[in-house]
């Protein structure tokens, strides 16, 4: 199985995307299938220890995230990948700690296992972009969503902060735009592309998020979109499952999908919706699907194999 | 007599220091001026430029006694001649990483830059590297004057 | 040798810490030492007079003076022993002060050290030669390179001394970014008023030769003799006919060519005077844009220049000028502020630069004074200015202060209220830096007079509502987030080194620190002298400053070159390289790594080629010397027999 | 086989005689295994070269030391370059002593040269050599007392048992079939490496023990193509004072620092430094640690590439770590 | 005892066993310094001689890459010791104190061969002959034995039988070395012999040994080492002189090293320089080579042997014509073959002299 594949690389899915994000992990699987990358979920990975583990104790957060990397590295691998990008600031973190030589000692100390840190980590989207590369993803292109209107936001932590996230312009990304155009959608100039959309506020002071998320949503539909195109399991709930909510919080309606960019691209690879969770979003898609069955013209192009 | 007891216990370590005139020459001034105390065992040579410092000089210095070489001179790009310490970085890297192939520590030998308002950096760069060759110890060389197995031979 | 060694007390600096009398009686034991004695102040007339007396009676040959600093004191040492008629050079002096009796307090250790130390300064000497400097004429012709306000005042404060001056300038006309400003603080003076009658002086003294158009090819040469090429760039034009009648620019079909002058906010043509009271008023063709250069066809300039002028078959012209020294009055560049994602310079076009703004307010600008929007000339109502772009900024490699943009952007409001009354401005800032003369209380009256808002803080986004922009940021005072809705936005990009600074750096053989301005001799005493001899310092190139300053230093500059050329000859340290011509082996790594092109090759007879150092270039770094693999260059009074001299004492 | 491109040697230099001033090449010395270095300036000549495993002298030297070779003005110098020989060519052009189109290589691949000496050890005497051949990877030496037949690979220099450049890198026309390393480029340190595991006493003592034998002939220094200032070397002249006659270790070790240090960044280890050596002192592993230590340092090798320019004649603004 | 010693002490034999050498020669290092051939190095080919010392190898199979030149002519030898005392009241008056250094302790070169010998009787004329002597050469000289072997081992570059002298040349030597199966046999030449021998603690050889040796002997005697002829490149040398073609044919591929001359018995070219230590000094005088551009460099600059044809020529001439001329045709050469073996480029001095010849007499006649 493995052979068939053109590279292999380490995935850690982490919690969210068992949970509220299922759709997140299961578009991703899809389109990697397509891609030709084997996903090799890390066995007996562990939670990343997310924000409560380092804000007790950094180092107890290295050494829990250093645990899912050891692994594997152990597999052999030098990328581990996974779609959430508080995971991947976790996982960064625990390599940041790694290489800094008065700490080192300590975290494979915790450890208590060969951990040789040289193995990176890395988003679903800077994988596309980096390893995957925009022109795979054109070629794989069954169905455009031409005449689709889709703003991309990256969320806070995606390319942030510049030293740890080393990806794209912290400020003015354009990795997901690049991925909006390439899978055929029109995409506007989003300025809130990187606004923060109150994050885990959304349970203590719903008042910020209703204000912080609202101004996303209005931005995006004040600029005609049919639907936002997100990389975090976070964002997406405020975005998505909250949409309702802040609705009733702006005096607003919005009712415009919110959707993961591996949900688009595995649209546009011609996979069916149901295979890549669209079902699950919180905001009915059926207004966007009905729009791209509407619109999308098959391409001339024999298709790749889609396994 | 009370002095020469007080020395000692801490018997000198013969180091050969290779200053430039303009940075590093004037941070030791500098130092001097500040009062800051050093050890003793530092003889200072002054030179225009570390460019102008043959890495020989140290190189013969090591095998024909000296415990210890310390070449200062100007921050890179604040040469005085524009790039004279950036050729001499160079040869003294070289030199650095031949030593112990020879049998020499690496250590013996230490480039450094000190401004000539760095007098405090300069106590220190002196007080740390003399403290390392006193922990060398006396540099064994290659039993420098004593000729030749069979000395008479040749 | 006949040796005398003089061991200074320095009062009780010395003394106190160094047995001086056993430094005295041990160096005596020294091979050709003579004579040793120890003094209280050896560096006082009568401690000199001493040291003379002594080189009579003993008929010395050489001295060593352990004392101070050779920093401090070996300039009075020479001279003394050259009163008495020995070479300056036969000299060498023993740090027994800064470096053994200041740093420790171990007496019998100091002593030791100092007997060394005067041992080694001995075994230098019996290796030093009398040296002699050399005197070479001065060309007394000065170089100014750029043509703003500094270069200008430096050319200008030349000329009027009777210098014959030589401008370079690298736009076609000079004037640099003061001729772009409208008003200039704290006064509110028309900028153009100011600086016209000046660039029209430079173009009417007939001493002072500008090549517009033209940058440095190389340098060569030394303090007083300079040999600078300079490579004037094909305009098209013959400048000498051109009359700057304009009839070209008018008929030339090209009309879309970006107008740099007005930092394109409006267009030009292929061919264009970049503005009206350009020096030199010539005419140059843009060949990027010309229909003749890029089609191969057009030719409409040529029919229609009554002068006769255009050439399009000119090409580069590099022409040498020989000076006696040079002013750098380079300027600078802004900051691209497209670094900054999250204001969207680039990407909204009310979004603009604090240069563009200035040329909307200039009378002669895109608008002609009137302030509108380059998106739709709407006039705005609500106007932010953000200060610190690419300035203060570490994240964007700009950590220190251009100087002028709180002070721009105060004028800038203030000139907003001036031609829109109902307007509003903001300002975003960190802190308000105006310190000089009337500075302050010129934003104060921005403040209070025209009401200008400042707002303590920085701005996180700008993003766009309807036809407006809406400036969020942060307001550190009240400690909450504000947005402000404004019709234009204007950032207070920073200065930054000028483009091809540090290449041009190289090529004059100065330094530049890590953000390519200019290094100067001495940041508090010497701030218009490089480390090179004979090239000068003027205006922003050296690090951002106001216009006050850049004349200021201009002057200051001229000044310093005319002290220079007070002399009709210099002299040269003879402390430079010289070859041993046999030993030399024709390698060429001495030239190869000279920092100055002090070293060439010499012809001898038979095809034999032998290096030979130009002594007035050579600066006496000696890197030859230690890359000279026969040792065939030797740099004198650092010889490798005296280094090793040195060495060998105490290695022994 | 070498009969076969000794031949093919012969019948290029025939074709290229008119055009060339001299052909700097291999003759028969005063016996099968000792060959000598023969320039060939008339056609009658031409039968002397030779081209086998005991041609061991590196003749790049003679393009640039007095009295060179030297070509009058539009012809040219051939010369026979093996691998390691090439690389000397390259770097004596990139410092500016040979212009590239003076001379004509002739490049010879080359799968090792012999180590008199260690045939002398095999025959454990010395004695007079009628034949020597090689065959199959195997010396045959007919001497005085009887017939010894020795695996090639027991008598190579040590050089040539650490080549990676077997093959000329520069030449104007190849005689022979390419051949492949000893080693890989990724060996060819490990005697360094393995040497700086030693303690640094032992690798003083070692040092100490070996340079003892030197007898300062300088045939080192001369032999060395690269050493270039020749009868104004450092070590032997009295001004600058840098070496005294004495004849202590010190001396000898700043003998061959200097030689060494010289040529740091720019030794393309030919190994005639220590194959001349009579004394059988180990003279090239000093500069083999000199070189790792610049290829490590600068990423740079010497007479690769005719367009550099040696590490430590030059510099780098940016380079940190240094 | 006493008359078993006293036979010994008239003996004129001894036999040493294979295994017996270095006891013997220990013995002997009792009184004298005993240099032997020795490897130089732990694996090398060449061989050195060095003094004695306990378990050292002594090998006699081959001829020693270093002849025993240095043990009269060290590389580098102190011929004075010189101080300056300055004067403790006034500094500028000082004295220089002088201490020759003349060394006179007794040596044994065991292993010589007749060519190493060969060399020092060249010398001899040089250091010993005429209004100088040289006082520091004859001390060491005259307190020096050589034990000198019948030599066996000729190879491809030995042409000792063709300078006069040849393998079983015993002039000069003080014992003779006879290798037979099983040990050696020492025969006493000179009268110092009988002394050494005294000192050896040896058994004196049977019959049947000295017939042995008596059998090598008459083969070493019996060969001829080498076939150059030499008549005529007396004047040759001189005739050719100006003939730079020729030098240049002849010394075009030598790299100027000093390896022939360092190698060489009869080369004994010196420098003296002085080597000052502050106050102190010595007065060197080192070994130099005339194959050095430095060797002739003149104070003024002019170099009348600049370049290594003019050097070349001198060497060759030197051993062939200028020093037989002066010496009653003693050829300043034993034949070793070191120069030739040892040379990085293979020159081989037998073709120079051929050359010459061939050059002067227009043909080769051997």
């Amino acid at each position: 199985m493995k052979d068939n594949f053109s590279r292999t690389v380490a995935y850690y899915p982490g919690c969210s995307v068992e949970g509220t994000a299922k759709e997140f992990d299961e578009s991703t699987r899809e389109i990697f299938r397509v891609l030709n990358v084997a996903l090799r979920e890390i066995p007996d990975w562990n939670c990343c220890g997310s924000t409560p583990s380092h804000i007790y104790d950094p180092l107890l957060s290295a050494a829990i995230s250093g645990r899912n990397l050891a692994i594997a590295e152990r597999m052999g691998f030098y990328e581990v990948m996974t779609p959430c990008p508080g995971c991947l600031k976790a996982l960064k973190g625990s390599i940041e700690v790694f290489n800094n030589p008065l700490k080192r000692k300590d975290l494979l100390n915790i450890l208590d296992m060969p951990f040789y840190g040289r193995i990176k980590a890395v988003s679903v989207v800077q994988f596309l972009v980096e390893d995957v590369g925009i022109e795979e993803i054109e070629r794989c292109v069954l169905f455009p969503l031409e005449g689709i209107t889709i703003v991309p936001y990256y969320g806070c932590l995606l390319t942030r902060p510049p030293k740890s996230a080393q990806f794209d312009d912290p400020e003015q990304p354009t990795s997901l735009d690049r991925i909006l155009e390439a899978i055929g959608a029109t995409v506007p100039h989003f300025p809130f592309k990187t606004e923060c959309c109150g994050a885990t506020y959304g349970v203590v002071r719903k008042d910020i998020v209703g204000r912080l998320t609202g101004r996303i949503l209005e931005m995006a539909l004040d600029l005609g979109a049919d639907a936002i195109a997100v990389a975090c399991p976070l964002c997406q709930q405020n975005l998505d499952l909250r949409q309702e909510q802040i609705e009733r919080y702006r005096g607003r309606s919005f009712k415009i999908s919110v959707p993961y960019i591996t949900q688009l691209i595995g649209l546009s690879f011609g996979i069916d919706p149901k295979k890549l969770g669209w079902h699950r979003l919180a905001a009915d898609p059926q207004k966007l699907l009905t729009r791209f069955d509407k619109l999308s013209k098959k391409r001339p192009t024999e298709p790749p194999t889609i396994r | 007599m009370e002095e020469r007891e007080k020395t000692k216990n801490n018997t000198e370590m013969r180091i050969l220091g290779f200053l430039c005139n303009w940075c590093s020459y004037g941070g030791a001034d500098t130092a001097g001026v500040s009062r800051l105390k050093q050890p003793t065992d530092l003889r200072i040579i002054r030179i225009p430029c570390t460019g102008r410092m043959d890495p020989l000089f140290a190189f013969k210095a090591l095998i024909s006694g000296a415990d210890g070489v310390l070449v200062s001179g100007c921050h890179p790009k604040d040469c005085h001649y524009s790039v004279g310490n950036l050729y001499a970085r160079r040869r003294f890297e070289v030199l650095k990483d031949f030593l112990p192939f020879l049998g020499i520590e690496s250590d013996r030998f230490h480039y450094t830059w000190v401004s000539a308002s760095e007098g405090q950096r300069w106590q220190e760069v002196v007080t740390e590297f003399s403290r390392r060759i006193h922990e060398l110890g006396r540099n064994p060389g290659f039993d420098m004057n004593t000729n030749l197995v069979n000395s008479e031979a040749r | 040798m006949r040796i005398g060694v003089f061991v200074c007390q320095c009062g009780t600096n010395i003394a106190s810490t160094v047995d001086t009398e056993r430094v005295a009686q041990e160096v005596k034991k020294l091979p050709d030492v003579v004579y040793t004695t120890t003094y209280m102040y050896t560096c006082s007339e009568p401690g000199q007079q001493e040291i003379q007396r002594a080189i009579e009676e003993h008929n010395l040959q050489g001295v060593v003076v352990a004392a101070c600093s050779p920093r401090m004191h070996e300039p009075t040492f020479r001279r003394a022993v050259e009163k008495a008629g020995l070479n300056r050079y036969m000299f060498e002096m023993a740090n027994i002060r800064e470096h053994v009796s200041w740093v420790s307090n171990d007496r019998e250790a100091n002593t030791k050290k100092a007997i060394e130390l005067v041992r080694m300064a001995v075994a230098k000497l019996r290796f030093n030669q009398p040296l002699f400097p050399s005197r070479v004429a001065i060309n007394k012709r000065v170089m100014v390179i750029g043509g703003g306000v500094a270069g200008i005042q430096a050319a200008l404060d030349c000329a009027d001394a009777g210098l014959d001056v030589v401008l370079v300038e690298r736009r076609t006309s000079i004037g640099g970014k003061m001729a772009q400003l409208d008003k200039t603080f704290p006064t509110i003076d028309c900028s153009s008023c100011i600086l016209g009658p000046k660039m029209v002086d430079v173009a009417q003294k007939e001493n002072i030769t500008l090549h517009a158009y033209s940058e440095i090819e190389s340098v060569s040469g030394y303090v007083g003799n300079f040999a600078v090429r300079v490579r004037k760039k094909a305009t098209y034009v013959d400048w000498k006919a051109c009359t700057g009648c304009g009839v070209c620019m008018e008929k030339c079909p090209s009309r879309k060519v970006p107008d740099e002058f007005n930092e394109g906010l409006s267009f030009t043509r292929a061919i264009n005077i970049p503005f009206p009271q350009a020096i030199p008023k010539k005419a140059t063709i843009n060949r990027s844009y010309c229909i003749y250069f890029t089609k191969g066809k057009c030719g409409i300039c040529a029919k229609v220049c009554p002068a006769k002028a255009i050439r399009y078959d000119m090409t580069d012209e590099v022409v040498t000028e020989e000076v006696g020294a040079i002013i750098v009055a380079t300027g600078y560049d802004l900051f691209d502020p497209s670094a900054y994602g999250e204001y969207g310079a680039g990407q909204y076009r009310d979004v603009i630069t604090g240069i563009q703004y200035e040329r909307i307010l200039s009378a002669s600008g895109p608008f002609g004074g009137h302030i509108k929007r380059p998106s739709d000339g709407r006039e705005p109502k609500d106007v932010v200015f953000i200060a610190c772009v690419g300035s203060r900024d570490a994240s964007v490699g700009r950590p220190y202060c251009s100087g002028v943009c709180c002070m721009y952007i105060a004028k800038q409001a203030i000139l907003t209220k001036d031609h829109i009354p109902n307007s509003r401005s903001y300002v975003f800032y960190m802190d308000i830096r105006s310190p000089a003369k009337n500075y302050d209380e010129f934003v104060r009256r921005a403040q209070e007079e025209y009401g200008v808002q400042y707002i303590r803080g920085r701005v996180g986004k700008i993003y766009p509502r309807g036809d407006r922009l809406v400036v969020q940021g942060m307001d550190t005072l009240l400690g909450i987030q504000v947005e402000v809705e404004a019709d234009l936005v204007v950032l207070a990009t920073g200065i930054e080194a000028s483009r091809g600074a540090r290449e041009l750096a190289e090529k004059l053989h100065i330094s530049y620190d890590q953000y390519g301005f200019f290094m100067e001799n001495h940041p508090k005493l010497r701030p218009v002298e490089t480390n090179t001899a004979g090239i000068y310092l003027a205006g922003v190139c050296q690090g951002p400053k106001d216009i006050p300053a850049s004349v200021a230093q201009g002057s200051a500059a001229a000044a310093k070159v005319l002290a220079l050329f007070a002399r009709d000859t210099i002299e040269t340290s003879p402390q430079v390289a010289s070859v041993t011509e046999r030993a030399c082996i024709a390698c060429g790594k001495c030239i190869e790594v000279c920092p100055y092109g002090a070293i060439r090759w010499k012809e001898l007879k038979g095809g034999v080629r032998k290096a030979e150092v130009i002594t007035t270039v050579c600066q006496g770094c000696g890197l030859c010397n230690a890359t000279c693999p026969p040792k065939a260059i030797q740099l004198q009074h650092a010889t490798d027999n005296q280094i090793l001299a040195e060495i060998e004492e105490l290695c022994a | 086989m070498w009969s076969e491109i000794t031949k093919k040697l012969q019948e290029t230099v025939q074709n290229i005689m008119p055009q060339v001033e001299a052909v700097i090449g291999w003759e028969r010395g005063f016996n099968e295994i000792r060959i000598k270095p023969v320039v060939i300036k008339k056609e009658g000549d031409i039968s002397k070269l030779v081209w086998n495993p005991f041609c061991v002298q590196n003749l790049s030297g003679y393009l640039v030391k007095s009295p060179a070779v030297i070509p009058r003005e539009g012809r040219r110098v051939a010369i026979c370059v093996k691998g390691c020989d090439s690389r000397s060519v390259t770097a004596l052009i990139q410092e500016g002593f040979l212009k590239r189109d003076q001379i004509f290589i002739i490049g010879i691949p080359c799968s090792g040269t012999v180590d008199w000496r260690k045939v002398m050890k095999r025959l454990e005497r010395s004695s007079v050599i009628h034949r020597a051949e090689i065959k199959d990877g195997r010396l045959m030496v007919e001497h005085a007392e009887g017939v010894e037949e020795i695996p090639l690979r027991e008598i190579l220099l040590r050089r040539c048992l650490r080549c990676v450049y077997p093959n000329p890198t520069v030449s104007d026309v190849v005689i022979g079939e390419t051949v492949s390393p000893h080693i890989e480029k990724e060996d060819l340190y490990k005697d360094v490496e393995a040497f700086e595991r030693k303690s640094l006493d032992e690798r003083r003592k070692f040092w100490a023990e070996t340079l003892s034998r030197c007898i300062r002939c300088y045939a080192c220094r001369n032999a060395c193509p690269l050493c270039i200032c020749q009868d104004w070397c450092i070590a032997e002249r009295r001004d600058p004072k840098w070496v005294t006659q004495k004849p202590t270790l010190k001396d000898i070790l700043l003998f061959h620092g200097i030689h060494a240090l010289h040529l740091a960044g720019r030794c393309t280890e030919c190994g005639e430094c220590e194959r001349v050596c009579p004394m059988e002192i180990p003279v090239m592993f000093i500069k083999e640690k000199l070189n790792e230590t610049t290829l490590r340092l600068f990423s740079y090798e010497a007479g690769i590439d005719s367009n550099l320019v040696p590490p430590l004649l030059t510099f780098n603004p940016h380079e940190t770590g240094i | 005892m006493v008359a078993r010693r006293k036979e010994k002490k008239s003996q004129n034999r001894i036999f040493i066993p294979l295994e017996g050498l270095n006891q013997t020669l220990e013995n002997l290092s009792k009184h004298f310094t005993v240099w032997v051939p020795m490897p130089s190095g732990e694996n090398e080919w060449s061989l050195e001689f060095k003094p004695l010392h306990r378990g050292c190898k002594i090998l006699l199979d081959r001829q020693s890459t270093l002849p025993p030149k240095k043990v009269i002519l060290p590389q580098g030898q102190t011929l004075i010791e010189y101080e300056y005392k300055k004067s403790e009241s006034d500094p500028s008056k000082q004295d220089l104190v002088l201490r020759e250094v003349i060394d006179e302790s007794p040596i044994i070169v065991f292993g010589t061969r007749p060519c190493d010998v060969r060399g020092f009787l060249v010398c001899d004329k040089v250091f010993l002959q005429g209004r100088y002597i040289d006082v520091y050469y004859r001390a060491r000289r005259l307190n020096t034995l050589f034990a000198t072997l019948f030599c066996r081992e000729a190879d491809d570059a030995c042409f000792c039988s063709s300078v006069g002298s040849g393998p079983a040349d015993m002039e000069g030597s003080d014992i003779g070395i006879t290798p037979i199966d099983g040990g050696w046999i020492l025969e006493g030449l000179t009268d110092r012999a009988s002394e050494i021998f005294s000192l050896c603690d040896c058994e004196a050889p049977d019959e049947k040994q000295i017939e042995d040796a008596r059998r090598v002997q008459e083969e070493v005697r019996s060969m001829r080492v080498g076939n150059l002829r030499t008549d005529g490149v007396l004047e040759g040398v001189k005739g050719q002189f100006q003939n730079m073609e020729l030098w240049r044919d002849i010394a075009e591929s030598c790299l100027s090293c000093g390896v022939c001359t360092y190698v060489c018995p009869t080369c004994y070219c010196f420098t003296i320089t002085d080597e000052p230590q502050g106050l102190r000094g010595e007065r060197l005088r080192s070994w130099d080579s005339c194959m050095f551009y430095q060797y002739t460099q003149e104070a003024s600059g002019h170099n009348p042997r600049p370049t290594k044809l003019e050097r070349y020529r001198n060497r060759l001439g030197h051993k062939f014509s200028y020093f037989p001329l002066r010496y009653s045709g003693m050829i300043a050469c034993c034949g070793c073959g070191r120069c030739i073996r040892s040379c990085p480029v293979s020159i081989d001095i037998r073709q120079g002299v051929e050359r010459v010849r061939e050059a002067h007499h227009g043909c080769v006649c051997s």
